[in-house]
């Protein structure tokens, strides 16, 4: 080869790096191991994490310990999903291209709106997505916010906003739900969108018709994240009169992977659909009028609009969406709602039980799905240690995100958690409660 | 491929199906609405597809061979490394220690997730050369987000306000769409007949409204830039931050280091140079490195290992207490999976091994480019800036589509009769009807024969009939798609009757 | 599918290229004759393919694509049972617990596998109606093998010898196989005209030189034998052994049970009613469950659940301790992994589960049959004995060849263009060119319609032209081949030369 | 569809068979379960294992904790190759029986003889089918084994003998080899075959050619069971005049399962390939002239030739063999060649290791490849007790297959087993032998 080339070593065709840029030293990394000893070393890294298959895990926030199942392991993995890249080459790429159209069925399905992209990175970066569409389609740059909304969500918003130049209002929840007044008050002729999260944060259903309604009023975009598995339960954002519904797509058919890789899914009314961020699937007919897909809407994308697109999105999560769109077949419509009526049946069993143990009182009473949360009568991280101890992942403390909820826990509830399993937390947190009342007093 | 016309799976469903069997919910129930009021409840379940597991592992079986993959043929699509995926990568990922690891577990419980991170990142800032690392960004382009927002924090911590960002006009598309994003404006720079930055260009665009430069090196024609010495000089003169989009990472792996060269900032694509299955659009990652003085800025939180006291061993923990964060860029850590699957990755290829690829990387795309110098191909399909290259290469296809009226697209379509995937078309932007090569370090020197081989066929059987390519493709499961259809009258779900 | 030409990992061999990577032996190292001597060494390693990995992997894909599978299309295979294999039972096969467990493990530390392997011998026993199973078979076939050689032992321990094993001219060849290799000499009993064992026929090779009858009920015409309680009473008169093959279980789980028919042994294909996937032949497993008397001979070692004293649970134990027993059949204790898929798929699909999966099958097979005796297949491929059929049904070819020339072989063939396994064909040995249809159940509506739709269009192309079956199939990898020549003059493996 | 077939319900469809040999009831099992319930189940059980990820294990005796590469099952669980039956229809089994032809090449290469067939059930068996085939062959029906072929084989090979009938006559070993001279005294012109081992059952290297002389003076066949692993460094059996060479394919490509299912291997000279027991797939041409794969040679096999087949073998394992060609691709040429001197050395430096330590001795000097026996002075269930508490699997007892070596104990070694692991077994044997002398005296 390098003969054809017509250099005496690969090391002449290193020669366009200027000398002194040029490392000239090996890099300061171990040598290269076989492949047993790369599993054995990575093994021994995973043994040191408390996983959901050694601690019975009621931590929720925004991924949930679902259990995948094995047909969408099976599938994923064919190298033919799991290996090419965007299908830019359509002709070639009908499988993924297909798969993404049903997957944009699906959502645009669960959220009740019409236009459904392919999908994006994953939860709170769509959130602020949604942010940049906003201001592009109403020209304002105020953004009226919930508390309600995942606070990752939140902060990721602010984040953007630094760059595409926007005020972020937040608006306090009472009761645990978003406070309508002062939701009114936030929202004026300046604001781009409001945001509201349903159930939001700390597991509340909120009544979205209601709260978009300021929204309409003056002409701003109302914006819905939603935990998809809720979808099969609740009225579609659709129907409650969001612009967008988006949302964390982990749940359905994502393994929890300490947090990614998943994906956001994003669904918008028709008027946006020129907007959209990210890549949409679209049908089309090939010359001879056979039925095929390709990637359509592609001249709001970066790689042709560059400045002027839509979003700078490129690679995005499309395994992800296809692992989504198998779980979703796989539970079917009648699965898919029984699934969310499980989840209602088991949450608000374990809220009765919970509640009824010493020192532990309902945060909040609003109507919950598969998640609540609970005041703690003893420090938190405590009672959480003692759990651990009992090989529970109790939940997930609310101190850091809401001050103001100090001893506040939040408890997920999935098909995996089982009646006994409920119990054991009941017991467990009733145990740590007392034996830290002892400690302190 | 598989040819049949394409079925929906909407369209096999029948009332009644379904694949999944449920747990019973176990506990006593209540009626729906006494736990939620009715008007906050859905009348009609969604119409998901209502079909039993055999049949839903048929039709996404089907479809799988509808796709063309990279363990099927050659897949040299410039600008995006598609090289070899090792399936041990996805062994270790499976792990249930990794993959039902909840991303909000108590850190003192998840010691070997964060330290794993923090071995990449480390790792990632000895080969990038710029010693802190953020694994937060989901891929390149939010990796350029992030880079963008960190050069206006890091402005703005010293009173500056700047309005402009410099790029070639060579750049990738995410690179302006990043700019404007980031509230900032695109200033193009021209390129040089050596297919680098136009110096004078370069000179007569700098003032201090400049916040950044955004450069590929080695730029997205597979060349790398002699002059980035000085243009690092005369950006940080000004005062503004050099932006290294690490897509073309694969070509300088422990050969040269962006840090080394001068840049503030770098993004790696590890679902390109790092193996991370590219999924058929994703996931990856784009982990950025930088420098001291944008250190302070990084997202929040930030990956640490405290040294344990009293002969304790060290502790991994997420640091949020980070005053001059930009803050987040997106829920928790990270695309952990993906961070597992490259750590998997460095490990087995060690220092020399990741040099070797590099080098093996440059080599592969050298031959190749001197293949296609000779016969049909030298003649109808020249290289745009005729140097060694590294990685990559692009070739024009301006005179083929002039003297033959077979266009790149042409080209790249009778390609797929022929068993490839057409490199990367129309881009860069600054050449006429632009091929972009790049083979990668995981092919074999007969996959790079058989494709100039093909490339030679094809030509010379344009020469007799150009139609032949017009009209391609003939063997996919589809020909030719209308794309503008698609686009003018966008049909983008299935519509369902119930 | 994918037709390009056969290439063998060899013919794409290169000198010196390889995909694994070694762990270095890490320990002090001596010259290789220091530690054996020179002559018992061998002087050149095996000519093993020279391949990376990544070609490794292309090459296999490559390989899949030329194989027609049971996830892609209808497969009714008469007497196979190829019904749909469920994905979680690969994935619980794989738990490290069950597949890195060593096969001479200390039972205390193996009690999850011991205790697995005693809930599916007690599963068996409750679904034969036999009250006691070993697991050890690998097949069917070596669970006929073992049933012959649990019938001379029972024999013998009676001190009888005797020479003959009764089996119908229906049986599947390997019964008579494994008769001939347990010592024994099959004698054919004829079929009468409702597909049954012929009793006059019986009743004359019935005498005390009988050893053991075996039948296959419902047999290899998918018809259930009404007189199996008669005939079990006719061969214990004269003391021999009534043995079931198993391989149609699938028609009666949960509705008839071996054992209520009189019974003395049956084997069960794990990788037929209990969803054990193929494998492109094998791996499978045969267990036999067994009645009281036959019992003690049962190969060692047996898995048993030991009560434990005082409150400590049970323990689950190998017993070895069997006097009587025939001895091993194999090593260790048999095809473990297979047990798990099995086990899982029982624990799925529960006691009215099974029931409905055998309910289903029947309902499938009859209506399939009935869609079979509509227009020309009715008319061209009668049904060899027309009366409802249990889980699969035999038709005949023998018109069709004679009118139209087309064999059953050239129907089969021309099938696999319209993208259908074919039926087992000339099988049963008693029906001429005979089409054996097993549609199993899970398979839709639909795709017994297309089927059946698929025979009408071929015999009505038939009768134009026959020709198109005659030379089919077209689309197929490759097209008829020429199985004389491999067996006149076989090729069975590559020249390698270096 | 009843009203296709005619019927009012399925039930009818079951009144073929007579009304008393009906169930009539349900089965007494449990109820099905979901996907997750089973699931959680079968982790349960797999949890109560002492798996080679828990321990160390240094137990061989045929199966071997290799390690698998990850293609392996990346690729054998490809449905295209997971899911189908046996290639009886050639021309859409392409993939399958290249594979075959495949594997066939590299077994004819590793044995070093000519004709390899597809594969069969397992080791055991497959040694009790070449009895059958000696018998064909011979017309003789006596066979002379050595007693370091494996117990299981040995056995195995007994139970079939019953059937086809034959006389088993054991030849005992001396210094853990064959005994030359008892093994030339049992070989008479009545002999079928002679039955060696090499590696045998205690891991000595025999010198089969010396000792396969009797058995070519009277016209036995010699049958030679190996580890394929070890074929790499030891002269093929074909080479040292074995007729028949076969065995235990586990440690090629195949995991542990808890014995099975795994693959026997069969290889023989020309002589012998009418005789062949199970499939062996062959290359022919199609009518077009392309080339192409069939099974060849059915006319050996019970679909064709019923009572007079060569075995009665139908169903094999076809997948576990082509695991085996994968790990054998991936290993290659030269990794194979690598691997096996890996094995020599690491199982040298243990033998010295642990011989050093008070109270284990050598129990043979004979030459080894990745297994070797030792004797322990103390009894070795207990031994084996306290090391398994300090998490590792010393080896396999001895004392059930050799009465006379009650205090053996067999231990083997893989790429998987580092120094370390050897350092931390010879530690632990030290440990256990010396605390068991306390324990008596
Ligand atoms: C040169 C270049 N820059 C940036 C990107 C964007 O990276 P990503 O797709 O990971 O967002 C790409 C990927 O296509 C690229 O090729
Ligand atoms: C009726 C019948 N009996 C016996 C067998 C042999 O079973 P196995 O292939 O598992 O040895 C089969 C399988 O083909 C069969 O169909």
């Amino acid at each position: 080869m390098l003969a054809a080339i017509g250099v005496d070593s690969p090391a002449e065709l290193f020669e366009q790096i200027p000398e002194p840029l040029r490392l000239g030293r090996p890099l300061e990394l171990p040598q290269g191991l076989s492949e047993a000893e790369v599993f054995e070393r990575l093994a021994a890294l995973a043994d040191r994490n408390a996983d959901a298959e050694r601690e019975i895990c009621f931590i929720g926030a925004g991924m949930y310990d679902h259990y995948v199942p094995a047909i969408v392991d099976a599938i994923t993995q064919r190298s033919e999903f799991l290996t090419p890249y965007t299908p830019y080459q359509p002709e070639i790429s009908q499988g993924g291209l297909q798969a993404m159209f049903e997957f944009q069925t699906a959502m645009s399905e669960l959220t009740g709106l019409p236009v459904s992209g392919a999908g994006l990175y994953e939860g709170p970066s769509s959130v602020a997505s949604a942010g940049y569409l906003a201001i592009g389609a109403t020209g304002r740059r105020r953004f009226v916010v919930s508390r309600g909304v995942h606070p990752h969500s939140r902060e990721t918003l602010t984040t953007y906003a630094q760059g595409y130049g926007a005020e972020v209002v937040e608006v306090d929840l009472a009761d645990g739900v978003t406070e309508a007044e002062s939701l009114v008050a936030a929202v004026d002729g300046e604001t781009a969108a409001v945001f509201l999260q349903s159930p939001n944060f700390l597991g509340a259903v909120e009544d979205v018709e209601a709260l978009g309604a300021a929204a309409k009023e003056h002409g701003a975009l109302l914006v819905v994240a939603c935990d998809p598995m809720t979808l099969g339960i609740l009225k579609p954002p659709g129907e409650g009169g969001a612009d967008i519904a988006l949302g964390e797509g982990q749940p359905l058919g994502n393994r929890l992977d300490f947090g990614g890789p998943s994906f956001g899914f994003f669904c918008a009314t028709e008027e946006h659909i020129r907007r959209m961020p990210g890549r949409i699937a679209g049908e089309t007919d090939d010359v001879d009028g056979r039925r095929g897909f390709v990637l359509a809407l592609q001249t709001r994308e970066q790689h042709i609009r560059r400045e002027k697109a839509t979003n700078n999105i490129c690679t995005a999560q499309a395994l992800n969406a296809l692992a989504a769109m198998i779980h979703l077949a796989w539970l079917g419509r009648q699965g898919f709602r029984e699934l969310g009526e499980l989840l209602v049946q088991r949450t608000a069993y374990a809220r009765e039980q919970l509640t009824a143990v010493e020192g532990v009182e309902a945060l909040h009473e609003a109507p919950v799905v598969r998640e609540f949360a609970v005041r703690l009568d003893a420090p938190v991280d405590r009672v959480l240690e003692r759990c651990a101890e009992r090989g529970i992942a109790a939940g997930y403390p609310l101190a850091r995100d809401y001050p103001e909820h100090e001893d506040g826990l939040l408890i997920a509830i999935t098909e995996r958690r089982s009646r006994e399993q409920i119990d054991e937390l009941a017991a467990a947190l009733g145990a740590a409660i007392s034996a830290e009342r002892v400690a302190v007093g | 491929m598989q040819r049949e016309r394409a079925v929906t799976i909407y369209e096999k469903s029948k009332p009644g199906r379904r694949a999944a069997a449920l747990p019973e919910a176990g506990v006593p129930e209540k009626p729906l609405d006494e736990l939620i009021p009715a008007h906050l409840l859905r009348d009609e379940p969604p119409r998901l597809p209502e079909v039993a597991e055999p049949e839903i592992v048929r039709h996404y079986n089907r479809l799988s061979r509808r796709n063309f993959d990279l363990d099927t043929g050659f897949y040299p699509l410039g600008s995006c490394t598609m090289k070899h995926n090792p399936r041990l990568n996805e062994r270790v990922a499976a792990l249930p220690g990794h993959a039902r690891l909840h991303p909000a577990q108590d850190p003192k419980r998840a010691q070997g997730a964060l330290e794993l991170m923090w071995l990449l990142q480390r790792s990632l800032a000895e080969i990038c050369g710029l010693p802190h690392v953020s694994l937060q960004p989901s891929a390149g382009s939010h990796g350029e987000l992030a880079g963008l927002l960190l050069t206006r924090a890091f402005h703005a911590d010293r009173g500056e306000t700047r309005t402009k960002v410099l790029a070639p006009d060579t750049s990738h598309g995410t690179n302006p769409a990043s700019v404007t994003m980031a509230g900032y404006e695109v200033v193009k720079v021209a390129t040089n007949e050596r297919g680098g930055v136009e110096m004078d260009d370069l000179r007569a665009k700098i003032d201090d409204e400049v916040a950044c430069l955004m450069l590929t090196n080695p730029n997205t024609l597979g060349l790398f830039d002699e002059n980035i010495a000085e243009i690092a000089g005369l950006i940080h003169e000004v005062g503004g931050t050099l932006y290294y989009d690490g897509a073309n990472l694969n070509a300088v792996m422990g050969h040269s280091r962006p840090g080394d060269m001068g840049f503030d900032i770098v993004h790696v694509n590890l679902h390109k140079s790092f193996s991370q299955p590219h999924g058929g659009g994703g996931p990856g990652a784009g982990p950025i490195a930088v420098s001291d003085r944008i250190e302070p800025f990084l997202p929040r939180p930030q990956v640490v290992r405290r040294e344990g006291g009293n002969g304790s061993g060290p502790l991994y923990d997420l640091d949020y207490d980070r005053p001059k964060s930009i803050g987040r860029l997106r829920g928790f850590q990270g695309n952990f999976g993906v961070f597992v699957r490259s750590y998997a990755y460095i490990l087995s290829l060690g220092a020399d091994g990741l040099a070797e690829a590099s080098e093996t990387a440059v080599l592969n795309a050298n031959y190749l480019k001197a293949r296609m110098a000779e016969g049909r191909a030298g003649e109808r399909l020249p290289i745009a800036f005729d140097r060694h290259c590294m990685h990559e290469f692009v070739l024009s296809g301006k005179s083929m589509k002039k003297e033959l009226g077979v266009a790149t697209l042409d080209l790249a379509k009778r390609l797929l009769d022929f068993g490839f995937h057409p490199p990367t078309v129309y881009f860069p932007l600054l050449v006429d009807e632009a091929l972009m090569i790049e083979p990668t370090e995981t092919e074999t020197k007969e996959s790079l024969d058989a494709f100039a081989d093909a490339i030679e066929e094809i030509l010379a059987e344009a020469e007799t009939d150009p139609e032949i390519a017009k009209q391609a493709p003939y063997t996919t499961p589809v020909r030719r798609l209308d794309e503008v259809k698609a686009t003018r009258r966008p049909v983008i779900r299935q519509t369902l009757v119930d």
